[in-house]
């Protein structure tokens, strides 16, 4: 292990990294609130935006030193860091030792703010805001701190420092699958929208749909290339399988829908973009080699992952929607599965020379590499996680629903939540209908400048308010 | 029963609610219109320099059915209220009603106005 | 003080910073543009973007030169600096010794450009645009120059480099209290909006101001943890300082919201964000420690500093609306107000430990370090920007009424300022409203795809056109 | 050459500036999507969205081998980087000597993406989906792949590494000039919008339209300031050179329409500031000093290059307009003609002290510095870009024309691309008209806190659902 | 013939137009309106706590040209189908129409329907 | 006088205002409506597959108050400018109007048309 020394090329790049994955929280409350009903969009951003404040507090207070803190029995740490004590500016050689402990603790305070944020899309347009207050803390603190802790802490007993082994290189299993799957939990427990496969729910506002999957793309790259917590050969490689696996996702949903559907859909492709993203985001620093460094199919494995996470996470969403639970945003279809795929993906396609220059572990690869063990652990991971975020999230959310109710009334979701629950409305945008169709144009005047030109000849529109 | 329906100015539109309130009219409708009639439009202008000239502009139609005897006096309230004396002010027009019908009750005629 | 040599490293860091902070412009665009009346979003966008343009042009110009160049009496720099002369690839080991002193120019040049952007609020949907830019112009020369000079040039007569030791880490003083205060003059010189109090002017389009909020913590980061100049462990804890006071405030308005006016409100968490980070920038690289370096309150003084922002802002804005001065977007109330706090928070906050960190004059505290004087400077700092801005905003402002006059025509006003000066409506939308409510929504189908969905069974919306 | 070891500051820059590069395509999206009508806004973005998926499958099957590799006769590269082969954790020194080899074929990539997205505005509202996807596909390994080697590849004939000298610091020719002729082909062959020149063509979102250009804005320094491929000097020249001529742009275009339209334009100063930053584009690493380093007028190059770009494309969008050819995004006008300004300033403008910094050629300038005879090698840059774009674009275009067919039919046309060719609409926004006069407002309410507001008082809106 | 113009609440529009298509009238108009009566409005809260209260409401507007004969029967259904019997329901008014084209045909009167 | 009142295309809106202005019809409103006829709608698509079915129509409403000896003229001056021969194409309803103002002078009957 390297002498911790603070390198300012690191610590740029990590700091950096926290900011754009900080922005991909704004960019799901674009993502998520473009697809919902236009009654409805006021409350689902505040989702997202109300945890940003929320779950930042969590963190500094007790959940970085329930996740990252000095271990009890590889299940969570202890409250030895509560408030940021022993946070500070020198380097914490066991996770990260060229930049400050603080750099570090604040990257992966982004990671914790995300995932509560996507469970988000599982009961949106139907959740009482208190409840969904209490539920984040509830969740980061029973859920996310013990599960990060298992994978990513020093000695969590699942994953490479010094636990089982399971490969998460950037969140497959601590991020994707434990909001999908808690997501499941969420859609099961709060039921379906009133008029639910009778009215339709169509997207609102599509662009908004596709900022969002832009700003989340943007932000990706702080996600997986920010987890080689170095500026060099590692970030770059996971930069590049990050990217190449959100572009085959995003034109392999796109093709699917036309397939199947008969168009092209714009919605698939930045939900397909998304969907690629989850998937490698597991195996970012540890997949790049196919057979060898010099090998023409180098890129092959990145592909692979982004285009069958695009295809299964639209028939996810499908099989959902035949099944009918009402998971709002199909957030178990894009993120459970997804980040299912990524971790198995990873114990396929890792390969030692990639992810010895991740540094993790000096070097083993998975199936292709002719170590189907790792295949196992990858398996524990999954299994793990699915079990234990299914669970606590359930009778987490049962609990809730028993002492403060989970939903708002029938009358409040009529209305719209945003108006119910926010006592504001989205959009005042005045009535501009036919007006379009109503227009003389005229091309551009040729040589002299045009007069300026007034409201109107001769008489005004607002003549009434100047007498 | 008469249907009043006048075409206003959308900035006379809170003024016109408050006089029919004052006399006693709460029940009413408004909608959205375009309209074209001497008044001339807005111009937008495109990057490239192209004019698009609005040759009709916004306007709010009001609809307040009343009773026979009433509709002078809501005629009268409602121009006295939208009036500006510039061109532009709207139109009003009186429109024969044979039945009214209070979808709460179901009761008839004038009196589910 | 260290040899002047580049680092590459902060040099990222740095242009990163400065690329962010320039993004809180546009930001700013968004936050603004949703609070107004939909006939007035493009003018109220148009103010930041253009000043954009403007401002970059005076700094490079006129105005780094003034503020940061060669000392007139501790007032003001002189012009040597004039068009970059003299400002080039070389560090200036006065402001920063490891990047290029253009590096340090742009940097604060963002600052130069979103400080006259904020004043924007306090005269939105009235101002007339020619007046607006030579107010622009003016204010940056005679205003927003010599306050920064006061406060961060060398021998300023305010700083630390020189001057009586206020403390002002990223712009409490000299971005916030300063465009807060201009506000405040404006406010009351331009007068109220037609219809004020009695027409409603409720935002028309909520979520851009989330959108801008995003973007305003996002670029934040660039402007506070920016200010350490370097990528090392000041430049992470006032990243941490900084999203830990967001996250107070947007919390603390919320509630706060919640409590008075019975809703959480959602435009009230955005703008809570932003007065935790108004309160937070003079102070986030000297605050951290509460007691000691392991202590479990470390965190506590950016929560405090951030949570009584959020209250204290929502309170001042609530207060402006019953004094009945029309600052339109609450400029005085979240920055002005929130700038004092910060500065005077600085006072009490600051700790020996991480100022010293922070490399400003070697490590001096606050009131709970035991130096109740520090509150002093800040008072100081508090009262020089709140007496210069009012008076010379207030005196440029008169000048230009008289001369060129402050706001548009009653007629123009009414008929929205978009249309009226600049000759252009935000919005052309399709009537969509019932159309909503017009439809059947089916599940997706079952195994066989889809037959290609057309346009319509047997005849098409579009016959018209092809006969 | 320096010995090709890995900085981690450069390799920071260099990664944020490709993620910044990747922004601005979501970003042209928006600017684009606002322009059109709202019937067509999710095509116009989709083009841009779905080129992040393709192009960057394209770069790093074939794409980055063919302009990169190794050189086939000065005019394109072989295929033995192919899937990524060759391209790995080391530094390449013949590009970049301080990142490894990965990162600057990821910043490559960025550009590869953007470059087919601006074509797009030529044929915005009218192509076929389908056409369009291979149309992209074959532009980039017929034209992309070509012109980018021969500017900036190892032997390429026309560059600085071994060829004629032609200056293109970030783009200018290869992705400015190479999309605006291109568009122009497009444009021609397209034909028409149905309606145009008698109906209106509004944009129909303009805040969207600044929204796009704030991000490019923001994204452009990575364009610029990251070809630097380093973060020292040379990078934050061009960093300032970058922000003075967008700044320069947005206030001429928007002078220019106010003078001879009669109001200052929104979509001019979002469209100036672009045009500006097109311009600046070739010369950002080899302006910067007018006569001496220490001189007055040093910034002077960078505002006379946007300003004239605000103006001349300005000029070149109103003579497209009665010319008649429906460039619908006036690609041609701004990118075609703002990047053959900015190829020949570069010639004009460029100075020894400035290139040298760039760390191009050990430092030769161009008229200003006393040779003319750059302006020649800026003029076959030019020439050959201009003759080649468009021959092979055109010949691309007929052939798919006969092939598959360009535009979507007519009917097709007037109902909107988006429904037409994707199944979805843009917008379901509820009607929200009158209502925003039908209020009446409070001022907040004095010392006590308001009861709770409920929905109603004693009956509710939506009791219809609760019997 | 007659027009039957039903203001009714917009969520009871889809249960309405079906009702109608069962009993084979297709044809009809729905435009958004605003309405005032007996009902009370919603309240926004602004960031200063200025309080917006609305005093209209959103309602939909149905109309449907019916032959005289078919009137009745057709108020009959909407209001079946729009009633809940709480304050806010809508009224349905009863125009006479003197005349109606199908402009694909230019049929007249009631074959025009 | 009488109410005409068109539902048309809206892409044929331009030529029958055009058509109305040669002919000195200059005055008259226009609101979106959205309709059902014969005339079948058009399909979205879900993210997962769910099909979202129109089936009603954005059309738009014309209305234009004129003197009785004119009605026939504009119904025909629409209908011509509005056809297209094919479903959808709209229709056109005559109903009386008792009387006129205009609001900006107080005129009354046909001199406020
Ligand atoms: N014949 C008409 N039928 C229906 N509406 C009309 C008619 N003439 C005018 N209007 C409506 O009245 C509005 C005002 O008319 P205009 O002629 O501009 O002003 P004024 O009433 O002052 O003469 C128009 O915008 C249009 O909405
Ligand atoms: N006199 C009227 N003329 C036209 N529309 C009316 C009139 N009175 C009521 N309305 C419409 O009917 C709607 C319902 O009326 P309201 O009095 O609230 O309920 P109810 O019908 O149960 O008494 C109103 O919102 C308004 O749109
Ligand atoms: N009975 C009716 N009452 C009111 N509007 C109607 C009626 N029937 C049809 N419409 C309107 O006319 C439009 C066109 O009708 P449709 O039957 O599709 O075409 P066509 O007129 O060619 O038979 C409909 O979309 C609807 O707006």
């Amino acid at each position: 292990m390297p002498q911790p020394t603070i390198d300012s090329g690191d610590t740029a790049w990590l700091l950096v990294s926290a900011a754009l994955v900080l922005l991909m929280t704004p960019g799901l409350a674009f993502f998520y609130g473009g697809l919902v009903r236009s009654k409805n969009v006021l409350s689902t951003i505040m989702h997202s935006f109300i945890i940003m404040g929320v779950a930042s507090l969590v963190w500094v207070l007790w959940g970085y030193s329930l996740a990252f803190g000095p271990d009890k029995g590889g299940f969570i740490g202890d409250l030895s860091w509560f408030g940021m004590r022993l946070v500070g500016a020198e380097p914490n050689a066991d996770y990260a030792a060229t930049v400050p402990h603080q750099a570090y603790m604040l990257f992966q305070m982004m990671f914790a703010i995300i995932t509560p944020a996507l469970i988000t899309g599982a009961f949106a347009e139907r959740a009482k805001f208190s409840t969904f207050l209490v539920f984040t803390v509830l969740w980061m603190t029973l859920v996310y701190a013990p599960v990060a802790h298992w994978v990513w802490a020093k000695d969590g007993w699942l994953g490479t420092l010094g636990g089982l082994g399971a490969y998460d290189f950037a969140g497959g299993t601590v991020v994707h699958i434990n909001s999908g799957v808690a997501a499941l939990a969420a859609a099961l427990l709060f039921g379906r929208r009133l008029g639910y496969g009778k009215e339709p729910m169509e997207p609102h506002n599509i662009p908004f749909v596709v900022l969002g999957a832009g700003l989340l793309w943007f932000g990706w790259f702080g996600f997986n290339a920010g987890s080689a917590l170095a500026a060099g050969g590692a970030a770059s490689n996971a930069f590049l399988q990050t990217n190449t696996a959100a572009a085959a996702g995003a034109v392999a949903w796109t093709l699917a829908s036309w397939a199947v559907i008969g168009k092209p859909s714009v919605v698939g492709a930045a939900s397909g973009a998304v969907a690629g993203l989850v998937a490698i985001t597991p195996a970012a620093g540890f997949v790049g080699a196919w057979e060898a460094t010099d090998g023409y199919l180098n890129i092959l494995p990145a592909i692979v992952i982004g285009a069958v996470a695009g295809v299964l996470c639209f028939g996810a969403t499908r099989l959902r929607s035949r099944l009918g639970f009402d998971d709002a945003l199909d957030v178990w279809a894009v993120h459970g599965m997804g980040g299912t795929w990524g971790a198995i993906a990873t114990g396929i396609f890792a390969t030692a020379a990639v992810t010895s220059l991740a540094g993790f572990q000096g070097g083993v690869g998975g199936l292709i590499d002719g170590r189907p063990e790792q295949l196992l652990a990858q398996f524990a991971g999954v299994a793990a996680t699915w079990g234990y975020s299914f669970t606590v999230t359930f009778l987490v959310l049962k609990a809730l629903d028993l002492v403060m109710g989970l939903r708002v009334s029938e009358e409040e979701e009529v209305v719209g939540v945003d108006v119910a629950q926010h006592g504001e409305r989205a959009y005042v945008l005045e009535e501009v209908g036919v007006a379009a169709a109503a227009y003389a144009v005229r091309p551009a005047p040729a040589a002299q400048p045009a007069p300026r030109p007034q409201l109107a000849q001769g008489e005004s529109q607002a003549a009434s308010t100047s007498p | 029963m008469q249907k009043v329906e006048a075409i206003i100015r959308p900035e006379k539109l809170n003024d016109v609610k408050n006089a029919l309130a004052a006399a006693g009219f709460v029940g009413l409708n408004v909608v959205n219109v375009t309209g074209r009639g001497v008044q001339k439009g807005v111009v937008h202008i495109g990057r490239g320099g192209e004019t698009y000239e609005v040759d009709m502009l916004p306007k709010v139609k009001l609809e307040v059915v009343v009773r026979d005897e009433d509709a002078e006096k809501v005629v009268q309230l409602i121009a006295q209220a939208a009036r500006t004396g510039h061109i532009g002010d709207g139109k009003i027009f009186l429109i024969p009603v044979a039945d009214a019908m209070r979808v709460r009750t179901g009761e008839r005629g004038e009196a589910a106005l």
